[in-house]
């Protein structure tokens, strides 16, 4: 990942990477979060915090992103229709990890036409609703620079990380049943490269580091932005999931809905909090309640019998109201 | 390019017309992002659509296809009655000073001296007036009445915001805002760069945009400085290397030309190219023509090449016609008249125009050779492909052989960029299955033929046997052996023609740089221009240093830029007559009392005085032309043109179609469309997800854009009832295509006067072969013009029709 | 022969000393055996991806993929096994008047003073609770179910409404799981009711005790039954 | 229906019951992952990196190849990744959606592997020899030059002008391919020669 200082230039690696073997410096004990693995031990150390910016300004979406984001990836998206639109393919897949979106904007303050192009993708939020969403121990995981990751072999494909995500990002494949989206090329991270998209993005509207030098070049970004007649100029990176550690500079972040639909104020859903707080906790609670209960109720409470006297007058009853034995014989 | 990709970030305006350079050059566009996050530069896009470009841009305005003329004039027009001049530079860099013929006259949108029969111009009157001593008059005060400053003048007043209006449908007050902020780079301390290319070049008049364009760069004093210059983005890799290396009929390598059959010796082919220098003092840099041609015959044919035989003058071929480019070749080929044909990686079926006549022609070929790394349309135009290629295979008996070749993964070699870096790569790969370099095929190819010659012998065989051949395998010469036979090596000791003791290059050695080329025979050399690329030293292509002193973006030692590894061309021209920087912050060379000296290799000799030597020392006038005098077939000044296809008849002349001197053969003609029939405008144009028909065969890029469609806009598509992702039918006098229709506000109809233009917008890169789904290129409706002076086609205005297709297209 | 009012087609005296009476065909006491495994498979796939620390009990069915995929097709099965016993149930599990003193009088039924509670037909109270909360708790889960099933339906319904069907179906699952907790129970403590679902039959005195105008009615039919 | 179900999966599943008895030794608190977490290992260890130019536009990126194999040392090398090269000047590492999937070209489906030939009339391309495809085209060629060489113009000015046999030149080739192609070419006094300057 570069730590160039002077982020605002196009060098986007400081360096090519390496082909000697080298030790993945990203591993278990960088972990902070797991899915379903509440009582998880403490990281060994703490990573610097890092984050991809993407200049939304500066994207002129020529999907660059998305053609390195398949090849180190080795994903083949599919070869689908032209529908009319610039999305191709026409919303993200297991296949395709990031997607570059298009909207046509008529700007009433100026009369001006803007193509508002955003690359979209997972947000790798600091709160991440797929990892609380996530049954299946391990599944999705958290280090502690920020990057939220699947670990496919632990993957069942129920697709709750899919309602657990604010953002609409995870999707599981039909053929393998596993749940596929950005990794922040983790993998790249960790020998020290920069995701696949970073590096490809011919203006550098994307651009990887240290998440606090990405702020710092937000931040020059947006005052650029401003000298250009962009009054709202301004930063996505949404308090709602505790900050993402993949941002946005906007030139309307008073209405990011503008860019296809980025929500507002994305937030974990109540609904899932919800399902995934109280409903587990009291619910086993109580289930476990009733069946302690009516164990030692049946232990302890004397139990419902017949008595020999039920079972005469029952056959009384029948006797009754039947003929004599000894007519029958 | 004048300057460089890299150079791009020392501008403070980038216009970008006639081009899209974030859609087709993203990596170089990089650049002018730069220069708008640490200049502050701003962007302008004036293009008939919205483009990816236009997205980043800080002022867009619309332009009707094929009017760009108007544009231009009309922005010198501005610039003159506003006085944003940068004055020293106009009278001391240009010919705006030089006195021109009385004869010389322009009315009803023509020059004088115009033969409608000959549909040719007498350019006669095209020039200077040339006084006792030799030398052109000139009249640096700018009075005169036929100096070039006010034939100028006088030829743009007609070009007001309203005529531009009209003719080009640009809003008046968006023209005046452009023109505004063109206007303030007339400042020394301000400068504009021009990006373009194929919007500009195809068209019957691509090369006088291109001189528009370049005249205002002169009058805002922007040619050789950083930051600005003319830059054509140039389409293929190495397009400007096999420019340079002179594949093409009419030229020989480093822009040299191939004798046209009336030079009928060495003598009379010389006669009209060394040129005298028009101003006295000047230098005139073609003077060296015969040093650099006789360097070229001794690299051919060596030692067959003397001087008693005029250098083997006549082992080159002799032209009787002007050029037999792609045009005219497909047009005899059409006719029969031609019996071979080699496509070497090249793919004419989708890239000529007006399709149904290219596999016409085809199709009367007895042979036609492939040699491609992928599966091409061209080399399957027999094949019956449905809709999409839809011939009678049983009928063409035209014999295809299609040759496997490597592609750049499996090859050494060089390549020139569009800045004239001369960048090496190496080999990474073996060659897939039987895949062979083209080097190995033509060598084969030769061998064979030159052993038939010696064996059953044929006419004039003499260049064939006496090609020089000196390589360590005969069979594959390396990249190597090649390359050092371009920069060129002494076939005698070299000495100093100042001083005859003083051994410059001893036999056998490879020259430094063109400077010590000789016209006695003693030097050979392939291409003069690409001297200096592997001399003594070394590969200089293949140098990898890329530090940057104070970050000028010349990068001196990164690979070898042509000629003499100068970055900016004309950079004299970025000092001002005491030799000192217009603009201190961007000093590019400067006059040091003795020679020049900075951060670039000096255009100029390095002790030419810089009140005595003007900076474009290629032109016999030492300065740069705003009056180009009879270098181009149409018209010394740009003057507005409409296309061969237009909706709107010439404002100054209504009778005249197109450009009025541009080659239409017979059977064409009367395939031109009128918009009553055909009433829409369209314009092909590239997409970023693909690169010209290659892409189509990659599985990443065919899912990135995966099928064909047109672009048109929300009120076009209102009134034919078009929907978006609909299928409609397109179609010319020439052809017929479906497509998907993507309906976009990125395209708005256009008032032009009183007549509202729709504009289609047609990309290319589909084609019936490869990963992405099948359809169709542009050329299938496009016109068989081409410009007047380079035979460009004219790929970016021509008229279609348009409705709703019925039934959806099979993929 | 007048209509049955307590009873079901097919219930009647098996013996009559001692008294057996037929509660349950072989074909009903097998389909409520799978509903019942179903439950069971359900319940503990449920809990499985419902809470962290019973994802073990995915081991039961080779691992969490299988478990996925699983447990909606017994969903399936259970809903069709329990469609079966409805249809056959429903009529005798309507509320009647005695159901309400029954009710009100649950403090002697936990203590078990049947004398004081008035005669039943063939399902008390409770019985008829635990049948319609199941009917209701499953038509509801196989609802949300199906809005859930990533794998066959994964864009049937927006993510918001799947938000709400991921908390609605483990909330009813959680009551599904209570209900049948009782109903469990409820057969074990009240003695002589388990092989009513095993071999069948009752005995005439659990049949006297707990459903004694069940009881009448079928001993009612017997005496003018087409055996004389 | 798609039922994923690994052999493996399939035994534990039939032995369910099995497995139930041993549910008490599973014991209970937070369940362990399967796997513990890991990144994807870095597929360019060990791979042989070779400086090359991007064969697209003349913006010239430079890239680097990854191989497995190294040409350089004679071997059989095919390649397993492109990427931008973070040393050049002009692209600094970045790469356009072209040049990103460069290596998709190199190993296209539709990639020619072997000469082939059409002959008049077929709807068929058949496997041919390199030996006899050259033999072919040069005998094609010299029968038409023996035929239609134009010796000397009317003036009886030598023209050396071939005008029945064209060559169209490539646009990404190398400058040294140029220049043999152009040897070859103009010796033998073709004219119809051009290049995709224009298109």
């Amino acid at each position: 990942m570069t730590m160039d200082p002077n982020l605002d230039s196009p060098r986007t690696a400081v360096s090519n990477p390496p082909i000697q073997p080298m030790k993945a410096n990203l591993g278990v004990g960088d972990v902070v979060r797991a899915s379903a693995m509440p009582d998880l031990p403490k990281p060994e150390r703490q990573l610097t915090p890092v984050a991809k910016l993407i200049d939304v300004s500066k994207c002129i979406g020529c999907k660059a992103c998305q053609s390195a984001c398949a090849e180190w990836n080795d994903t083949v998206p599919e070869i689908e229709h032209n529908v009319g639109m610039f999305e191709n393919p026409h919303d993200l897949t297991p296949d395709m990890f990031t997607l570059m979106r298009f909207s046509e904007f008529e700007n009433p303050e100026t009369g001006n036409f803007e193509w508002l192009i955003r690359k979209d993708g997972c947000m790798h939020c600091e709160d991440p609703g797929c990892l609380k969403a996530c049954p299946a121990p391990g599944a999705i995981v958290q280090y502690s620079n920020g990057i939220v990751d699947f670990i496919h072999e632990n993957c069942i494909g129920c697709g709750y990380c899919i309602t657990g995500c604010p953002f609409n990002i995870p999707r599981v494949s039909k053929t393998d049943h596993k749940s596929y989206k950005c990794t922040l090329c983790s993998d790249r991270v960790a020998v020290g490269q920069g995701p696949a998209c970073a590096k490809a993005c011919p203006t550098q509207a994307i651009v990887f580091g240290a998440k606090e030098d990405m702020i710092e070049h937000a931040n020059m970004r947006v005052a650029d932005l401003k000298s250009r007649g962009y009054e709202n100029a301004g930063i996505y990176d949404p308090e709602g999931v505790g900050g993402t550690h993949v941002f946005y500079v906007l030139h309307h972040a008073d209405q990011p809905e503008l860019y296809s639909g980025l929500p507002a104020n994305p937030q974990i859903s109540p609904v899932v909090r919800g399902w995934k707080g109280v409903t587990k906790t009291i619910g086993l609670a109580i289930i476990g309640a009733a069946a302690v209960g009516s164990i030692l109720h049946g232990l302890f409470a004397r139990a419902n019998r017949v008595s020999a006297e039920e079972e005469r007058e029952a056959e009384h009853l029948v006797d009754r109201s039947l003929p004599p034995r000894d007519e029958r014989v | 390019m004048t300057n460089s990709w890299t150079d791009i970030k020392n501008t403070d305006l980038v216009v970008v017309m006639g081009g899209n350079a974030a859609e087709a050059h993203p990596c170089g566009f990089k650049w002018v992002t730069e220069a708008k996050a640490h200049r502050g530069a701003k962007l302008i896009v004036v293009d008939p659509r919205f483009t990816r470009t236009a997205s980043v841009s800080d002022y867009y305005a619309p332009i009707r296809p094929g009017s760009d003329i108007a544009f231009l004039m009309g922005l010198i027009n501005w610039m003159i009655l506003n006085d944003k001049v940068q004055w020293e530079y106009v009278k001391n860099f240009t010919n705006a000073a030089f006195i021109v013929k009385d004869e010389f006259g322009w009315s009803d949108g023509l020059f004088s001296g115009y033969d409608p029969e000959k549909r040719d111009y007498d350019k006669s009157s095209w020039d200077y007036v040339i006084g006792e001593d030799g030398f052109a008059q000139i009249d640096m005060t700018l009075e005169h009445p036929r100096c070039v400053w006010n034939l100028l003048k006088e030829h743009v007043s007609r070009y007001t915001p309203e005529l531009v209006e009209q003719v080009c449908g640009t809003p008046k007050d968006k023209f005046l805002k452009v023109a505004e902020m063109i206007g303030e780079c007339s400042a020394v301390d301000k400068t504009m760069t021009s990006m373009y290319a194929l919007g500009w070049t195809q068209h019957s008049k691509g090369a006088q945009n291109i001189r528009g364009m370049a005249m205002l760069q002169l009058v805002l004093g922007n040619i050789g400085v950083r930051g600005g210059g003319m830059n054509a983005l140039r389409g293929h890799s190495n397009i400007q290397g096999l420019t340079d290396v002179g594949l093409m009929s009419n030229l020989l390598p480093g822009y040299m030309n191939i004798p046209t059959e009336k030079e009928k010796d060495w003598t009379t082919y010389m006669s009209s190219r060394s040129f005298k220098p028009l101003r006295p003092g000047q230098t005139s840099y073609w003077q060296n023509y015969p040093k650099f041609m006789v360097s070229f015959m001794k690299a051919m044919w060596g030692d067959a090449a003397r001087a008693d035989n005029d250098w083997a003058f006549h082992y080159l071929p002799k032209l009787d016609v002007p050029t037999y480019d792609i045009l005219r070749m497909f047009d005899l080929m059409n006719e029969g008249k031609i019996t071979n044909y080699f496509c070497q990686g090249f793919n004419p079926l989708l890239s000529f125009p007006n399709r149904g006549k290219v596999t016409s022609a085809l199709s009367k070929l007895k042979l036609l050779v492939v040699m491609d790394p992928l599966e091409t349309e061209t080399a399957h135009f027999w094949e019956n492909h449905g809709e999409y290629n839809d011939v009678d295979t049983a009928s063409i008996q035209t014999e295809v052989i299609e040759l496997p070749t490597t592609s750049f993964a499996e090859d050494d070699g060089s390549l020139v960029n569009s800045g004239r870096w001369m960048q090496w790569h190496w080999a990474a790969a073996t060659p897939p299955g039987q895949a062979k370099r083209d080097t190995w095929i033509m060598s084969q190819i030769f061998l064979r033929m030159k052993k038939m010659y010696q064996d059953e012998g044929g006419p004039f065989p003499d260049p064939i046997l006496n090609l020089t051949w000196n390589y360590k395998d005969e069979n594959e010469p390396s990249a190597e052996e090649l390359a050092k036979e371009l920069n060129g090596r002494a076939l005698a000791d070299v000495f100093d023609l100042k001083d005859a003791t003083k051994l410059l290059t001893a036999q056998g050695k490879q020259l430094l740089n063109f400077s010590q080329l000789r016209d006695d025979g003693s030097t050979m050399s392939a291409c003069w221009i690409y001297s200096g690329s592997w001399n003594e030293e070394g590969n200089n292509m293949a140098r990898r240093d890329n530090s940057d002193p104070d970050d000028t973006g010349a990068f001196l030692n990164w690979s070898f830029a042509w000629p003499l590894n100068r970055r900016i061309l004309y950079n004299r021209a970025s000092a001002d007559m005491q030799g000192k920087a217009w603009d201190p912050s961007r000093k590019l060379i400067e006059w040091n009392g003795e020679k020049w000296a900075g951060y670039d290799v000096p255009d100029i000799a390095p002790t030419a005085k810089p009140d005595e030597v003007g900076p474009f020392i290629m032109n016999p006038e030492g300065s740069s032309r705003l009056f180009s005098r009879g270098m181009m077939r149409d018209g010394p000044f740009p003057t507005h043109m409409e296309p061969f296809e237009s909706p709107l008849a010439n404002v100054f002349n209504p009778e005249m179609r197109g450009n009025p001197v541009a080659r239409v053969f017979a059977k064409d003609a009367d395939q031109f469309a009128t918009s009553d029939e055909f009433p829409f405008v369209a314009t092909s144009y590239r997409l970023t997800e693909h690169f010209h028909y290659w892409t189509k065969h990659n599985r990443i890029n065919a899912a990135l854009q995966p099928e064909f469609f047109v672009e048109i806009s929300e009120e076009l598509a209102a009134e034919k009832g078009i929907t978006k992702g609909g299928t409609v039918r397109v179609w010319s006098k020439r052809g017929s295509i479906t497509a998907k229709a993507l309906v976009s506000k990125r395209l708005r109809p256009l008032q032009c006067g009183d007549k509202l233009v729709h504009v289609i917008g047609i990309p290319l890169h589909w084609g019936f072969m490869g990963a992405a789904r099948k359809g169709f290129g542009p050329n299938s409706l496009t016109p068989f013009v081409g410009d007047a002076n380079v035979e460009t086609p004219e790929f970016k205005a021509f008229l279609v029709n348009i409705e709703p297709a019925t039934g959806e297209v099979v993929s | 022969m007048e209509k049955r009012q307590y009873s079901q087609s097919g219930d009647h005296i098996e013996t009559r000393a001692p008294v057996t009476v037929s509660r349950y065909r072989g074909f009903t006491r097998a389909n409520h055996w799978i509903t019942a495994l179903s439950l069971i498979v359900l319940l503990l796939s449920g809990l499985a991806l419902f809470h962290p620390s019973l994802y073990f009990l995915t081991g039961l069915f080779g691992g969490g993929q299988t478990t996925r995929w699983l447990h909606p097709f017994v969903g399936i099965l259970l809903f069709f096994s329990f469609l079966v016993l409805f249809l056959q149930l429903w009529r005798l599990n309507l509320p009647r008047p005695e159901d309400r003193t029954w009710v009100s009088h649950i403090g002697d039924v936990v203590k078990g003073h049947e004398e004081r509670l008035p005669e039943l037909g063939k399902y008390n109270a409770g019985q008829k609770g635990v049948f319609w909360a199941m009917s209701v708790l499953i038509v509801v889960l196989i609802g949300s179910g199906v809005m859930i099933w990533e794998q066959f339906f994964p864009d049937l319904v927006t993510i918001p409404v799947r938000r709400w069907a991921m908390l609605i179906h483990s909330l009813a699952a959680v009551a599904i799981i209570l209900v049948f907790i009782m109903h469990v129970y409820a057969a074990i403590w009240t003695r002589g009711t388990l092989r009513a679902m095993t071999r069948g039959t009752v005995t005439g005195g659990w049949a006297w005790r707990h459903h004694r105008k069940w009881l009448r009615e079928l001993a009612g039919r017997e005496g003018r039954g087409p055996a004389e | 229906m798609n039922i994923d179900l690994s052999r493996r999966g399939f035994l534990k599943l039939a032995g369910a019951g099995v497995a139930a008895t041993s549910l008490g030794a599973m014991g209970f608190g937070a369940a362990e992952a399967a796997e513990q977490a890991h990144v994807r290992a870095f597929k360019l260890a060990s791979t042989t990196e070779t400086r090359n130019t991007c064969t697209y536009c003349s913006v010239a990126c430079g890239i680097l190849i990854y191989s497995k194999g190294d040409v350089a040392a004679g071997e059989e090398a095919h390649v397993v990744h492109i990427e931008g090269d973070a040393d050049h000047p002009t692209n600094r590492g970045t790469l356009c959606p072209k040049g990103a999937a460069l290596k998709d070209t190199v190993l296209s489906a539709t990639r020619l592997t072997q000469p082939r030939i059409r002959r008049p009339g077929s709807d068929t391309l058949e496997d041919i020899s390199w030996e006899e495809a050259l033999d072919k085209i040069a005998r094609a060629l010299k029968d038409d030059r023996d035929a239609n060489l134009i010796e000397t113009n009317d003036a009886g000015v030598p023209v050396n002008r071939w005008t029945s046999t064209g060559f169209l030149a490539a646009s990404a080739t190398t400058n040294e391919t140029a220049w043999l192609t152009y040897k070859v070419v103009r010796s033998m006094g073709i004219v119809g020669f051009d290049n995709q300057a224009r298109v």
